[in-house]
């Protein structure tokens, strides 16, 4: 040890600065979380758990098809909606069966969110999902709408109202959260991308 | 048959058996630890004869040192597990010499000595270490340089070995 | 006491460290028949000095120069062992009669590494 | 105190297993606490308050565990070998003294004593690494085979020098000579000391023979459940029977104020202080390699407790 390059003396004050710093990082208070009794204070847009906005999805397919290891899994059929004017052409939208995650593949890569066009998937702080068997991770999609509530506001859509507050506040172009104006232009948009291809399983034919 | 002398016989027993044990043994690592029960038991015997200076340095230097370093030969030539045999007629007629040296020795030890029972009174502590730097320091000093001696020896031999590896 | 007792035993230890030297060809168990003669003489030297007392302790120191001379004696014992080892390959002192095991053969160099 | 002579061993064999079962666990839980504080951490906070009894716990799981013995093990040396490396330090801890009258076995000496029953521990280790048929329990076994037999030498000189300046191998004699300038004039011998034991303990920075990166756990890879467990427990009994030698030896054990009715505490005090420097140096430091650790005992204690020795000598001499 004393023969080293760095000299005797160097050496020595290297190992008396261990001790000094250890000795330092025990008269403060340790960083350490009590976890199971203390809830963590997590950053508002930790990526805890993706939470699914039922009304804005339009079963494009587009996340399960990014999806790298295919853990979302989407049902879907076909309406017709009556012509609301007089001599009107009838519409046809997607009405979303199923919606699922499998958790047990997901690796957390947020590329659904990303690549999500109608705002329908996000990122919410909860972590405590875990189960006691694997095969109950696949989350279906009312469980997945009740992470919603801890969505950070910030990454909201502009006018969506959380279904506790009392009066929605309906913005010129927010269609998100009331069920009928939002209906046909999601349903239009979707028509619009490639409404062949979004359900998987085709209704009418 | 006093208290002292079945102390004795058990510790001596003890330190018998092991010692057979440790030249019997077939495995060669075992024979070592054999060995090291037999000097830790001779350790004994030296307490129970009221010499426990002698005792202890024989723990301290015997047991703790010696034999360790014989182990650690063991293992460094990976030698520790097989055994390398002599013919049977080889280690009968072993046998037989070291029968005749026991019979040899204790014959000649106990007619000298005697059975009768006698009082043991050994030197003391302080008194070792007076003899030891009074009337034992020249040959005390003598062993010194003896051991720096082997010390040198021990080095030189392991180390030309080991140079002649390197430049090979 | 009765000093008989030690005696014999150190007249057996003897016997059975001779028995370890001649019988053995592993230069380390010879080297243990030789530790247990050395205790023997330990032994007779310790017996004599405590049953008949004398002025200079010779029992007594006669044993610790032994143990000294011992430990002196097994460290270039082993370094000659280590030495041969080495060049050899093998411990055993019959030499040609057994061939060094397969595995020990790259341990030239492998106990090389390890001692210094 | 006039016991009969067999109930007064019995009552003092049962107390110096009770220390000897006790004290290595409050070492243990004190370096789970101290070395998780120095790390910013709170270590275990579960086991009872605090994780007071993590230990217990630790014990409990260890008695569970199967007892595996490899396949290729030497049965015998792997299985005997916990128990030799556990009981010297037993024999050890009741040698030696917390104060002038608390002590179990009071041997003249003692101090040769303790040393030479330590030096035996050694045989654990080289059993075990041996034993386990395993080749990093054998490179490990033979590291600290090379490790002891070095380090036993400086650390026996450094004993030797506080025997000749007390002009006794008591334990008890040295620490009754003792007197607070010693400090001064042993301190090499007591840096010698306190070097050579955290060697003879094979803690960090002297652990190599169990050197996780390199040789897996050394001698004790192959051991699992209660085996594993006496192991530790030889390790911390180790620190426990080195604490309480270093503060006899070199500290004046339990001289101090009141030392007549608070000897014993006096002791425990120093011994718990020299055990956590010893925890703390695991805590603060790296691994000296194989190479450099023997270069430190032959090249730096060794020299340094031979100066100790003239110096004590010339002071016997002059002062005595």
């Amino acid at each position: 040890m004393n023969e080293d390059k760095p000299g005797a003396l160097q050496a020595l004050r290297g190992l008396g600065k261990g001790l000094a710093t250890t000795a330092k990082t025990l008269a403060r208070p340790a960083h350490t979380r009590q976890y199971p009794h203390v809830e963590p204070d997590l950053p508002e847009r930790s990526h805890g758990v993706i939470a699914l906005l039922e009304e804005n999805c339009t079963s494009c397919m587009l996340c399960a098809r990014e999806c790298p290891d295919w853990c979302i899994y989407i049902d879907s059929h076909k309406e017709t909606l009556e012509p609301t004017t007089e001599g009107g052409r009838a519409r046809q939208h997607n009405v979303l069966d199923r919606f699922d995650i499998d958790f047990s593949l997901c690796m957390y890569c947020g590329i659904c969110i990303e690549v999500c066009p109608f705002d329908a998937l996000f990122w919410a702080p909860d972590f405590a999902y875990a189960e006691g068997d694997i095969r109950n991770l696949l989350h279906e999609k009312p469980k997945l709408g009740t992470w919603m509530e801890r969505v950070p506001d910030a990454t909201l859509p502009e006018g969506y109202a959380r279904p506790g507050a009392e009066t929605p506040a309906q913005d010129a172009d927010g269609p998100v959260g009331v069920t009928e104006p939002s209906v046909g232009e999601a349903g239009s948009s979707a028509e619009g991308t490639d409404a062949g291809d979004t359900s998987s399983r085709e209704v009418e034919e | 048959m006093t208290s002292r002398d079945v102390l004795f016989a058990a510790v001596g027993l003890i330190t018998a058996a092991a010692a057979v044990l440790a030249v019997t043994n077939r495995r060669v690592l075992h024979a070592g630890l054999w060995l090291v029960v037999s000097l830790g038991g001779l350790a004994g015997c030296y307490l129970v004869l009221g010499a426990e200076l002698v005792a202890l340095v024989q723990l301290l230097v015997y047991v703790g040192a010696v034999v360790v370093l014989v182990l650690f030969a063991l293992m460094l030539t990976r030698s520790g597990g097989g055994e390398v045999d002599t013919s049977p007629a080889h280690r009968w007629l072993a046998a037989g010499v070291g029968a005749g040296m026991t019979v040899l020795l204790g014959g000649a030890l106990v007619a000298a000595y005697g059975w009768d029972t006698r009082e043991v009174a050994g030197p003391g502590n302080e008194h070792i270490g007076e003899e030891i730097f009074g009337t034992w320091v020249w040959p005390f000093e003598l062993l010194s340089l003896l051991l720096l001696a082997a010390l040198v020896t021990a080095v030189a031999v392991a180390t030309t070995g080991h140079s002649r590896d390197r430049a090979a | 006491m009765s000093p008989a007792l030690p005696l014999l035993l150190a007249a057996f230890l003897a016997g059975i460290g001779t028995y370890g030297v001649l019988a053995r060809r592993h230069a380390v168990l010879m080297l243990i028949g030789i530790e247990l003669l050395l205790a023997a003489a330990g032994l007779i030297l310790v017996t004599v000095g405590q049953f008949s007392p004398d002025p200079h302790a010779s029992g007594a120191v006669l044993t610790l120069f032994v143990i000294t001379i011992a430990a002196a004696e097994i460290v270039v014992a082993l370094a000659v062992i280590m030495a041969m080892f080495r060049t050899r390959g093998e411990v055993d002192l019959t030499g040609e009669a057994q061939p060094a095991a397969p595995e020990e053969q790259p341990a030239n160099s492998g106990a090389g590494t390890v001692t210094r | 105190m006039d016991l009969p002579l067999a109930v007064e061993i019995i009552l003092k064999a049962v107390v110096v297993l009770a220390a000897f079962l006790t004290l290595p666990l409050a070492i243990g839980q004190t370096e789970h606490k101290v070395m998780a504080h120095m790390q910013g951490r709170l270590g275990p906070m579960e086991a009872g308050p605090h994780g007071i009894a993590q230990l217990v716990a630790d014990g409990i799981k260890f008695v569970q565990k199967e007892d595996v013995t490899p396949a290729s093990a030497d049965r015998w040396v792997f299985k005997l070998a916990p128990a030799v490396a556990l009981i010297p330090y037993l024999v050890a801890l009741a040698a030696i003294p917390w104060s002038a009258a608390w002590v179990a076995a009071d041997v003249p000496a003692s101090l040769l004593l303790v040393l030479a029953v330590t030096s035996v521990g050694v045989f654990g280790t080289l059993m075990a690494g041996w034993g386990s048929g395993n080749k990093y329990s054998l490179v490990g076994g033979m590291r600290a085979g090379a490790q002891l037999v070095s380090y036993e030498l400086p650390m026996v000189l450094a004993a030797a020098s506080v025997a000749m300046a007390a002009g006794s191998l008591s334990l008890t004699g040295i620490a009754q000579a003792w007197s607070w300038w010693w400090l001064i004039w042993q301190l090499p011998g007591a840096l010698v000391f306190l070097v050579a034991a955290v060697a003879e303990l094979q803690r960090v920075p002297f652990d190599s023979p169990l050197a996780d990166s390199e040789v897996v756990f050394g001698p004790y890879t192959e051991y699992t459940g209660l085996r594993f467990a006496f192991f530790l427990l030889a390790e911390y009994a180790g620190i426990v029977v080195m604490s309480l030698l270093f503060t006899v030896l070199f500290l004046g054990g339990w001289s101090g104020p009141w030392s007549d009715t608070l000897g014993p505490l006096w002791t425990l005090l120093k011994a718990a202080l020299v055990a956590i420097l010893i925890l703390w140096l695991r805590i603060a430091w790296p691994r000296v390699r194989e190479d450099q650790l023997q270069r430190l005992a032959w090249l730096v204690l060794l020299p340094l407790a031979l100066v100790q020795l003239a110096l004590t000598g010339v002071g016997v001499v002059v002062w005595g």
